[in-house]
């Protein structure tokens, strides 16, 4: 329901048309949102597997999971195409490309990207779709679908580990560039005189971020939902959180870089733009508020042991850290789009406000969330809330033994 | 002292109390000849090293004020242009807060000073200067025989590693202040001529105070041809020049380009 | 496979004191040659001092030249330490155990050497304590803290502080390992150096301690300390330096050139005081496999940088990139981004090659290659270019004074860590015991497994 | 010496001198300077505050008038002086650059004699009273036979007083030296204007300024006065802005700052002008005074834009359009020169060009030509005399056919370097028995003397100057010492002597005639006396009953002058005068290309000691940036033409000889000319001078102008080939032409004219 009335915003909106693209600040911002969040958590199943710490079991279908969202993310993504000039009448990384740039490019880039994602869901959960097949008797349709001939024999788990270690590494490569290319195409070549070479890498950065917040919200609400408590246990949280808050600092790290190289350089194209614009001056205190969610929070939260090494503690700072990730984008997206001038020209006259968002907006907003979320209870409904094989594979090799008088966890490395 | 150029924003809010006084020189470009006196002169004044043969080819010659001489065009609709080019004293310099130790730094009268006992010689100063107006002594200058009998001797001698560069003749500043002092008097227009504004036959270079609406160089710096070298960078020169004036222009060269639409000369 | 042998704690401590106890031929040899090659170092400082920058090839418009090359260089060699010691051992990696003390020492040398050169590149050395010490020595004037200059030595000197004491800490047992097994003078020495070191728990639970709060505190540090010193370049205007993504990129090359670097010299160790049996095969396929993320991460950065070089729309930082890809820079840029990722990458990516000891070394060579080319296009072409004002353009060659000391800074660290290994155990033995102590096997099914105690 | 006594200034606390002086108002400056001095104080004292003293520039012959700063008995500084009516304070490069003339280490600080032979490079010091007696002896022997001959610059003032009664009644043969003659122009001008003096065109009040070939702003009478006419003439206040269209064979300094500058194929330029006076005339018949140049036509029309296009490479409605602007200004001048007067018919170029001014009729008009204010002294002349080429190619023929002087004195020439090499003026002059030179410094003809006399600096002696330019007033400039001689005369050493003392003293000693003709000791006397008499007139610019405070004043300001009476001159002649084509020294089969030499704006034409001043030689050439060494200046065609890159070694040949130099691309240039800076290329003269670059007056041609016996210096033609090597020109620019970047011009131009 909720979806259908961000459909009826989504509509309300479309109804001022397509030719401005001001009043679709805050629909491209619940876009990037989306897009950004959705599509990074599957990266979090994948660097704890490379890594062969074994704590990471309970998370992966938790993680990967968010990526059917991409089914969203691409339904919103189309009417972007029209709302942003081609290369042809701004400065882009397509130079003078003399067709489909960006529009066809980046379709297609996007559109790789979730196909990846669902690919990367689809190989991972292949042994419990098996699984499910054999217990099922094979009437389970979806499972029969999509698990194919799988009977766990060493040649198809070989190629199923390899498929997953391949399709895992393509996907982090394959979201850095394409979120990179996203900030650059729909963000910042928008923005006549803003060149900041740090946009790209700080756009993934909040997606990485993003990655682990939402892992952790999902992993959050699977244990609550599904009783799951003796499988994920304090261990996950604490070591993704650990992962977070590294990430958080990145996060300021980032921004500071940025905002230090641009306020000592105090050259003024540049400075009316990340000072007035982004950080301080017109929109000071969503910035502020962004950064105390994105940073300042999680580091006092997470800076103590009991809140670290808890349940509450990580999800509570995922939370914020998504809140401010949301802020973040709208500070990216809406502002840029309210921005009427030419984007060839040399330099942004007038740092733009952030307006209140308007009804449509908040529909959309609230729209965009609701289908997501519709459509992750959706596919863990289908699919599961953990990852059968993992669990098992994680369990075998990571086991609490003794030594001397303690109990300590030993990993066994069969590599 | 804010100066906002025109039709950006900028802030220069230079926390430097002003005492009514900001040291300023309008270049008049339709005027300059190219004739190098204003070169020579500043040498003269300044004790500056003698740039020898090998200095200039190892391009380590040091000349505070320098007539960059562009081509445009081509023959034989070519021309040249000269532009005397010498430290700026931006308000906002970028030279200065990169300065380890505080051997350079903007003094209540506009000016950016150099202080060369301070100064340890990173060349960072010269790195962030767009005017390329800083000069470093690569070598100990050679002061043994009879050049040393003309050197002016209010003016510092600059060992190896030390940055120099122009100064606006702060020790003809001083030393007019101080006469006027011993007359119980204060500055006035007119009383302070830099070296190279004395000996311009052209009076191409205009030199005073910028804060009195009343000096020459005041009331040139807001004639509407006036603008300011790389002014989109944001440093709030002290230093003014006046455009060239070509009736045979097909337009005013516009200052920035969407796409580089007007010629520039031959390319490098 | 596993192929941790099975050593006795008596064994290892043979081995592993062996560089400290005996000194073989090739040990004079070396030293000799390192001495000669800083030998001729000082003569070429001396030269520079005494007759002014202009033996360099240093000019106007190029200010900066191999000496600020150098400095970046090494600082970015010196994050080698950290990265291994304090990331591995807060996340527990077993496989740092050989490698950490070599790392942290070569930081400490390379930070020492690099500072040298921040001195000596300056036009009155003699004077730069004005700048390095925190104090007012003339007129109450304090350095000037919005300088990126005075941000540099707080940085590396607090990395080196932090990286000293985490290698005296870690030395302790060592040390007094060292003490027991000697006689004489040098058991006096060792004695006072390993501060009562007795092995009890209480001691063993404040030396983790330490470990953990150091590798905890040195983590921003390491962060820090290279996005200082990107931020010599990024603070400034000049196009093509004013770059906004310096701090993180300038990092992960560190982090890539560093770790590289300690491949080469585990490889030295390795059959320089024949330790065939602590670094294996395996911790090659490990760092290996870090490095292939970093230089990815690097590709990234470095990718991006061009990319916007090109697309700022502004003619001086287009002249840049032109400039940087045109003849000769064209051919050190191929040849650096071939070093960097295109040659190294794809070797990494097969295990059989990251367990080749040799093939790491050449690739960790080839990576360090890239990485000072690396500086190089960043510093001279960029200053060849400076500004809109393209009056003062100009050309740098580098001098033989220069490259003297270019090449005296890898024999000064060199000789440092050759003099190292002759007074303390290069290999953390407290480590390899503890090592050795917390493995186990464990039988699953038909096999039996190697396993080891994580946190 | 005694210490100056210089009076303080009326108005400021007078010392009681007693009697008053007054000072008349005529083009004072806004602020007067402090020239004071204390009077009373001891020889020795230091006072730690610096004095300024008035003097006048001689490192060009234009004489504007400077002020020096002494402090501590050292000259500091050299300023303009404010005062003086040619230059109203404002200086030269050159002008600065007389420090390190002064205290040029490779001065000559004694009388020296060659130990060995002439040329031997090896001297030894003598004393004057030990030198004196025998060259006066050989003097006195010369006279009787009349063996005497006297090589100077051109001098004018009272050094040219001197001179001329010396060298009259010793019976000497005085020669005067001049590289690059400009006789075409002052016989255009005679012709045209009536006078010999070329009179001053009045740029700073004038709506349009026609040129060719001209480069009044870089070498010329008075390049600061032109200067600070020219800034006055772009942005002066109360006036409009001045439009400037420049004709030359290349884009010369003075071309790079007109409006619009086009080029001329080299020898035309009178062909040129004909054409643009036929287009102002516009179908009116030609005024009589130019009837002459129709060549008996009686109409121009064989000038006719079209006609002319092709010979002359400028385009016909170039012309047509600039002769309309020339004429529709409400007040135009046309100036000529350069190149243009260094043809085989420079006469005729000149006359052309000067004739314009005539259809203008601003003769005597504000914005026009003025003629310049006569000498206030009857018998101190305001022009120097120049000795034609012919005259100096007879007279080195006389001596190599046997006819040889006995005594050779010099002062201020470099012939054996300025003359063409053809002519081996070395070898010759080498034949006469006894040479005296008073240079101080050893440059290649005083490397011939068998006795060098030095002179002082001008800055640590007397003399005065009338200058050639100058309509407004009619000045004497006096030149006073502003510090002692740096060589001095006491115990040890011998020091340098005033030439033209040691003339006047000469002079008394060799007795009669001469002693009547030069009744002074000493210059100063003789400057005195002058000065005295300016005194008696009661007018002028400085005004007292008593003749010592007068001259205290007079030196004090610098010189006297009084606003000029009107002049008359003489009505235009123009016949006889008929339009030909420039010859050149060899056809364009063999040598292809027309060798333009320019004097540098900062070295000359390489006489006199500017070469040996390191200021001169380090700052920018303003077209190339060039310095330290001689480079020639190409079009790109030639260079691609010739498979010449840039900073290749070529070899320039003439028909007199070749010269090497590196190839600089030049954008201004045509295919058809090359252009050689002068200043470079001594052999001695030294250490800043010595063997660099290349002396481009060694390989002119000696092809004479045959109206006025001038050498044709631009008549050379020459040859270029590369010689596989190359070198670093080293340049002030770089390594690389800088160019303007799109996007952020730091040169900015409007093309609003209000
Ligand atoms: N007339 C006279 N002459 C004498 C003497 C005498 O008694 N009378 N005494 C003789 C003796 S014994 C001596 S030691 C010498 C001393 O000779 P000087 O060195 O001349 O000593 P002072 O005159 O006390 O001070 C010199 C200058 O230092 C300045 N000054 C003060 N403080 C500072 C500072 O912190 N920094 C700087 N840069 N300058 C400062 C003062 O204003 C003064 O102008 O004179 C000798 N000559
Ligand atoms: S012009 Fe250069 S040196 Fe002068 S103030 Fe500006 S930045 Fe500093
Ligand atoms: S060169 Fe001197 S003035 Fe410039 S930054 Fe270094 S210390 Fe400061
Ligand atoms: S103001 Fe003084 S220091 Fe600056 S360029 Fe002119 S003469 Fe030189
Ligand atoms: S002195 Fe005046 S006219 Fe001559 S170059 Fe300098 S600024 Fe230009
Ligand atoms: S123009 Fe000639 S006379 Fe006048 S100052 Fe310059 S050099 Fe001296």
């Amino acid at each position: 329901m909720l979806f259908v009335g961000g459909v009826a915003g989504f509509a309300m909106r479309l109804g001022s048309g397509l030719e401005d693209r001001g009043p679709w600040g805050y629909y491209a911002a619940v876009f990037g949102f989306l897009f950004t969040v959705g599509q990074a958590a599957p990266m979090v199943s994948f660097v704890p597997r490379l890594a062969r710490a074994r704590w990471h079991g309970p998370l992966t279908r938790a993680s990967q999971v968010v990526a059917v969202a991409g089914l969203l993310n691409v339904l919103l993504f189309l009417p972007l195409l029209w709302l942003v000039p081609s290369n042809a009448e701004r400065v882009t990384v397509w130079f003078n490309w003399p067709w489909g740039a960006p529009h066809f490019f980046d379709t297609i880039f996007v559109l790789m990207l979730v196909v990846n994602g669902f690919a990367f869901l689809w190989v991972q959960a292949i042994p419990d779709l098996a699984a499910l097949r054999v217990q099922s008797g094979g009437t389970h349709r979806l499972a029969r679908l999509l698990s194919g001939s799988f009977i766990g024999t060493p040649k198809q788990w070989k190629v199923q580990r390899i498929g997953l270690a391949v399709l895992g590494g393509c996907y982090v490569m394959n979201f850095i560039f394409v979120q990179s290319l996203i900030s650059l195409d729909y963000v910042m070549t928008l923005v006549p005189g803003w060149k900041s070479s740090m946009f790209p890498a700080f756009y993934s950065i909040n997606g990485l971020l993003a990655a682990t917040a939402t892992t952790i919200v999902v992993l959050a609400l699977i244990r609550r939902f599904y009783g799951l408590q003796r499988y994920i246990t304090v261990d996950q949280f604490w070591n993704i959180a650990k992962i977070m808050l590294a990430l958080n600092l990145a996060w300021a790290y980032h921004w500071w870089a940025d905002f230090l190289t641009t306020w000592y350089g105090r050259v003024p194209r540049e400075t009316v733009v990340t000072l007035g614009m982004r950080s301080f001056g017109e929109n000071t205190w969503l910035f502020v508020i962004a950064f105390i969610c994105c940073f300042v929070l999680p580091l006092l939260i997470l800076m103590w042991n009991p809140w670290r090494k808890s349940v509450a503690g990580p999800t509570v700072v995922a939370v914020l850290s998504l809140i401010g990730i949301f802020i973040q984008r709208i500070i990216d997206y809406v502002p840029t789009y309210l921005v009427t001038q030419d984007p060839l020209d040399h330099e942004l006259h007038e740092a733009i406000a952030i307006p209140w968002p308007g009804l449509p907006d908040v529909l959309i907003i609230v729209g965009g969330l609701a289908g997501a979320i519709f459509l992750i209870t959706w596919a863990v409904k289908a699919l599961g809330p953990l990852s059968n094989w993992e669990m098992q594979e994680c369990m075998l090799l990571r086991r609490n033994e003794k030594f001397l008088n303690a109990e300590v966890p030993y990993v066994i490395k069969p590599q | 002292m804010k100066q906002a150029a025109e039709g950006t924003e900028q802030d220069t809010s230079k926390p430097v109390a002003s005492i009514g006084r900001r040291w300023g020189m309008v270049v008049d470009l339709d005027r300059c000849t190219g004739c190098q006196a204003c070169v020579v002169a500043c040498h003269a004044e300044n004790n500056i090293a003698l740039n020898l043969e090998d200095v200039v080819l190892q391009q380590r010659a040091i000349n505070w004020i320098r007539i960059e001489r562009y081509w445009e065009g081509e023959y034989p609709n070519v021309k040249a242009r000269f532009l005397p080019m010498f430290c700026q004293h931006c308000n906002n310099a970028p030279c200065e807060p990169v300065c380890p130790v505080y051997a350079t730094y903007h003094n209540q009268e506009g000016l950016n000073v150099q202080v060369y006992n301070r100064c340890i010689g990173t060349r960072y100063c010269a790195n962030n200067c767009p005017y390329h107006a800083r000069f470093f002594n690569f070598w100990e200058r050679d002061l043994d025989d009879t050049h040393r009998e003309y050197l002016n001797p209010e003016v510092t001698v600059r060992t190896k590693g030390i940055m120099e560069k122009c100064t606006f003749c702060v020790q003809r500043i001083r030393r007019s202040e101080w006469e006027r002092r011993q007359a119980d008097e204060e500055l006035q227009e007119g009383d302070v001529q830099p070296a190279c504004v004395q000996a311009c036959p052209t009076d191409t270079l205009v030199f005073g105070n910028l804060e009195d609406e009343n000096s020459r160089v005041a009331q040139l710096a807001e004639n509407k041809r006036h603008y300011r070298v790389m002014e989109n960078l944001g440093t709030d020169t002290n230093v003014i020049y006046l455009k060239k004036v070509d009736p045979h222009a097909s337009e005013t060269a516009p200052a920035h380009a969407g796409t580089a639409a007007d010629s520039g000369g031959n390319s490098a | 496979m596993h192929e941790r042998p099975r050593l006795t704690p008596i064994q290892i401590n043979r081995d592993l004191l062996r560089s400290v106890l005996e000194t073989p031929l090739v040990f004079y040899v070396l030293l000799l040659l390192l001495m000669g090659l800083v030998g001729l170092g000082v003569i070429a400082a001396t030269l520079m001092v005494s007759y002014g920058l202009g033996v360099t090839g240093l000019n106007h418009p190029v200010f900066w030249g191999f000496f600020i090359i150098n400095f970046v260089f090494w600082v970015g060699i010196s994050h080698a330490g950290t990265m291994i010691s304090a990331i591995l051992r807060l996340s527990a990696a077993e496989w740092r155990r050989p490698v950490v003390r070599a790392a942290e020492v070569m930081t400490v040398f390379s930070l020492l050497t690099a500072a040298l050169f921040v001195v000596l590149h300056t036009g009155r050395p003699w004077r730069t304590l004005y700048w390095a010490f925190p104090y007012d020595f003339v007129r109450g004037i304090w350095p000037d803290v919005r300088s990126p200059l005075v941000w540099d030595p707080s940085a590396i000197f607090t990395y080196l502080t932090g990286s000293i004491l985490f290698v005296y800490a870690a030395l302790i047992p060592d040390l007094a390992l060292a003490r027991d097994q000697t006689t004489g003078w040098r058991r006096a020495v060792y004695g006072v150096l390993c501060l009562g070191w007795r092995g009890n728990a209480r001691q063993w639970k404040l030396l983790n301690a330490t470990g953990l709060l150091l590798s905890a505190l040195i983590l921003p540090v390491f962060v820090s300390v290279h996005s200082i010193v990107s931020w010599d370049f990024g603070m400034s205007l000049v196009p093509g330096w004013h770059v906004h993504i310096f701090a993180p990129y300038f990092v992960v090359g560190a982090v890539l050139s560093g770790v590289a670097a300690v491949i080469a010299l585990m490889a030295v160790m390795r059959s320089l005081f024949r330790l065939h049996d602590y670094i294996r095969p395996e911790h090659f396929d490990m760092i290996g496999r870090l490095l292939i993320v970093v230089a990815l991460a690097w590709a990234y950065f470095y990718f991006i940088d061009v990319i916007f070089a090109l697309l700022s729309n502004e003619e001086a930082e287009y002249q840049v990139m032109k400039l940087r890809l045109s003849p000769p820079y064209l051919y050190l840029f191929l040849l650096m981004i071939t070093c960097n990722v295109f040659l190294p990458v794809p070797i990494w990516m097969f295990r059989k090659f990251r367990r080749n000891i040799g093939i790491m070394v050449w690739t960790a060579i080839v990576v360090n290659i890239g990485m000072w080319l690396e500086r190089f296009l960043i510093i001279i072409p960029t200053l060849q270019r400076r500004h809109p004002d393209a009056f003062a353009w100009g050309d740098y060659s580098a001098s033989l004074v220069e490259i003297t000391l270019v090449i005296f800074s890898f024999a000064n660290v060199a000789l440092l860590l050759l003099l190292f290994s002759k007074i303390f155990p290069v290999i953390p033995i407290w480590e390899e015991k503890e090592g050795h102590i917390w493995k186990r096997e464990f039988r699953i099914g038909k096999l039996r497994l190697p396993a080891i105690v994580r946190e | 010496m005694r210490r100056r006594d210089v009076l303080k200034l009326a108005g400021t606390s007078g010392l009681g001198m007693g009697a008053a002086v007054a000072f008349a108002g005529c083009g004072t400056p806004e602020r007067e300077f402090h020239l004071q001095s204390p009077v009373e104080i001891p020889e020795d004292t230091v006072t730690g505050l610096d004095t300024w003293y008035a003097t006048i520039c001689q490192d060009s012959g234009d004489g504007c008038g400077v002020i020096v700063r002494v402090k501590s008995g050292r000259a500091r500084k050299i300023e303009g002086n404010p005062d003086y009516p040619l230059n109203r304070g404002k200086s030269s490069a050159r002008a600065q650059a007389a420090l390190q003339t002064l205290y040029n280490p490779d001065r000559i600080p004694n009388p020296m004699v060659p130990r060995r032979n002439r040329g031997s490079g090896r001297y030894r010091f003598m004393r004057w009273d030990d030198v004196l007696p025998e060259f006066q002896d050989k003097l006195g022997a010369a006279r009787e036979s009349s063996g005497i001959v006297m090589i100077t610059e051109p001098v004018n003032g009272h050094l040219g007083m001197i001179l001329e009664r010396f060298t009259q009644s010793i019976g000497a043969r005085w020669l005067t030296f001049e590289p690059l003659e400009q006789a075409a122009v002052r016989q255009a001008s005679a012709r045209v204007f009536g006078t010999t003096r070329v009179p001053q065109f009045d740029i700073a009040n004038t709506d349009y300024v026609l040129s060719i070939g001209s480069n009044f702003l870089e070498s010329s009478d008075s390049l600061v006065h032109y200067g600070q006419a020219y800034g006055n003439f772009r942005q002066g206040e109360g006036r409009s802005r001045g439009t400037f269209a420049h004709f030359d064979t290349h884009l010369t300094m003075t071309a790079a700052n007109a409006d619009e500058w086009h080029p001329v194929t080299p020898g035309t330029e009178g062909t040129l002008a004909l054409s643009i006076a036929h287009a102002v005339l516009d179908g009116r018949p030609v005024p009589a005074a130019l009837q002459p140049l129709t060549g008996g036509e009686g109409t121009l029309e064989a000038y006719a834009a079209e006609n002319v296009a092709d010979v002359t490479g400028v385009p016909a409605e170039v012309i047509q359009r600039v002769a309309h602007d020339f004429a529709a200004a409400p007040t135009a001048v046309a100036i000529g020169g350069g190149s243009a007067a260094g043809h085989t018919n420079g006469l005729f170029n000149m006359s052309a060009i000067f004739a314009l001014n005539l259809l203008m009729n601003n003769v005597g008009r504000t914005g026009g030509v003025l003629l310049n204010a006569p000498s206030p002294l009857p018998d101190i002349p305001a022009e120097a005399p120049v000795t034609s080429f012919e005259e100096w190619q007879t007279f080195l023929g006389e001596i190599e056919s046997g006819q040889v002087p006995q005594v050779l004195l010099i002062h201020g020439a470099n012939p054996v370097f300025g003359l063409p090499g053809v002519l081996n003026a070395g070898s010759t002059l080498d034949a006469i028995p006894y040479i005296v030179s008073f240079s101080n410094v050893l440059d290649e003809t005083t490397a011939l003397a068998d006795l060098i006399l030095p002179d002082h600096h001008y800055l640590e002696s007397w003399g005065t100057s009338v200058p050639p330019l100058g309509a407004e007033y009619s000045t004497l400039g006096v030149q006073q010492p502003v510090v002692r001689p740096y060589h001095q005369e006491f115990e040890g050493a011998a020091g340098t002597r005033a030439f033209a003392d040691v003339l006047l003293s000469l002079a008394q000693s060799l007795g009669e005639s001469l002693a009547e003709a030069l009744p002074w000791t000493t210059m100063r006397d003789a400057i005195r006396a002058s000065v005295d008499e300016l005194q008696a007139r009661g007018d002028g610019s400085v005004t007292s009953d008593d003749p010592e405070v007068f001259w205290l004043s007079v030196l004090q300001r610098g010189g006297w002058w009084v606003p000029a009476e009107s002049v008359t001159a003489d009505a235009p002649d123009l016949t006889g005068l008929t339009a030909a084509e420039a010859d050149f020294s060899s056809d364009a089969g063999e040598f292809p290309y027309h060798l333009i030499v320019t004097p540098s704006v900062l070295l000359g034409d390489g006489s006199g000691s500017l070469a040996a001043s390191p200021w001169l030689q380090s700052t920018a050439d303003p077209m190339t940036t060039g310095v330290w060494t001689t480079w020639v200046a190409l079009s790109p065609q030639t260079m691609a033409a010739l498979g010449i890159q840039e900073n290749d070694i070529v070899r320039i040949t003439s028909v007199a000889g070749s010269l090497l130099a590196p190839a600089y691309p030049y954008p201004g240039i045509g295919e058809g000319v090359v252009s050689v800076p002068l200043g470079q290329g001594h052999q001695e003269l030294g250490r800043y001078a010595e063997n660099r670059g290349e002396n481009a007056l060694r390989i002119l041609a000696p092809v004479v102008q045959e109206e006025t016996g001038a050498l044709a210096w631009s008549a050379t033609r020459v040859r270029i080939a590369p010689t596989g090597r190359r070198t670093r020109l080293p340049r002030i620019e770089g390594i690389t032409a800088p160019v303007q970047m799109p996007d952020e011009k730091t040169f900015q131009i409007t093309n609003e004219t209000q």
